[in-house]
């Protein structure tokens, strides 16, 4: 199942980019997605960031439904 | 009378006194207003390490950050009895001094302007993806976290 | 750079959607500044007894208006760690739609710019020995009073 | 001792002048001032104000000082 994952802020000086696609398996949850990712990143488990599906926050433990995945570091606005 | 399209938040730079202005006179034909409140997000020029920020650069998650916009619209106009509301925040490198929120309700009677006011202001703090870099004089930078 | 120097707060007429346009772009030098807020009144159109407002006719017990805006500029002062505060009123005719009060409060942080704002317009609407004149299209009149 | 006595809104369209000069005994407690202006303007009585000794609302019962006196109806500012 092809998973595209965007990266904001500063989390993009670590990942180096703003977006990829990773293929997992189906029933993956997202703290299984983030172990691939730190292990492909190291020093992206020291930063803070939320995790958005489908454009809303969820759970760590929620499973990959095959839609947009975002990792967000804190907000900024105003 | 009420107001409740949605429109594009998102402003390329600075939000200008003078489309703060504008914004208020095109209100003076909605004479069943009787009261307007706004607020204005300015960059400032802190000093952190003896270095002062000079500008902050904005990035959004455009399609979450206007679908929470539309959330937030919805839900105040839904908890108070407003004429109008509009909401205009920068993208891109405001310079301190400059203005990069711009959040404007109206209302027949003054006193649901300020808790609507308060209201929308803090929610969009609280729920929209957008991300501030704050450039230093010496071209470093940090990144921005609501408080 | 706290500015609590007190000035006129009446003006002659409607408050105009360029002069807060420029009022707030002369801030954009407060580089210490994180949040504005602002509220306007606006005459309302009110229909009564099937009558339309045309337009308000401010006057005032001036000595003693002017006394109580200092009062209130001083308290809001105290209370709250503003870095701005303007006040303006209108007397004389405004006309329905035009702006005849504008409240402006700033600070480095938006928290109290919420609080000072509505104490500020709070004790204005209270206080201050302001008389208006609700003029009708058939030019009777009624005498407003703040609820 | 002459009080200078003024008035405003819709309390001058009862009184037609803005402002008088009324010579009052020492002593005189502002509601025997109201007493005299009510003789003086018999649909005062039926209006609502305040009153105003030196530029700050005062009670009914107290001394007249010789200082400006203001009759102030409901206020309507903003």
């Amino acid at each position: 199942m092809l998973i595209t994952i965007k990266y904001f802020g500063q989390l993009t000086e670590i990942t180096h980019t703003n977006e990829e696609t990773l293929d997992m398996l189906e029933g993956t949850l997202i703290y299984e997605l983030l172990e691939t990712l730190y292990r492909k990143y190291n020093t992206l488990k020291t930063k803070d960031f939320q995790v958005a599906q489908n454009q809303e926050l969820v759970d760590k433990n929620t499973k990959l439904t095959g839609q947009e995945i975002a990792l967000l570091p804190p907000f900024a606005g105003g | 009378m009420t107001d409740k399209k949605s429109k594009s938040v998102f402003m390329e730079g600075a939000i200008t006194s003078e489309f703060i202005g504008n914004s208020i006179y095109k209100h003076q034909t909605k004479t069943n207003i009787g009261a307007h409140n706004i607020f204005l997000g300015q960059v400032r020029a802190d000093v952190i390490n003896d270095k002062t920020v000079l500008a902050i650069t904005y990035t959004a998650y455009l399609d979450m950050a206007n679908q929470k916009f539309h959330e937030i619209r919805e839900s105040a106009f839904e908890k108070f009895e407003l004429t109008c509301m509009h909401i205009y925040h920068s993208l891109g490198t405001v310079k301190a001094g400059e203005i990069c929120l711009f959040v404007f309700v109206s209302a027949p009677r003054r006193k649901v302007v300020f808790e609507a006011l308060e209201y929308i202001v803090e929610a969009i703090k609280a729920d929209v993806p957008v991300f501030g870099k704050e450039i230093f004089e010496d071209e470093t930078h940090q990144w921005k976290v609501n408080s």
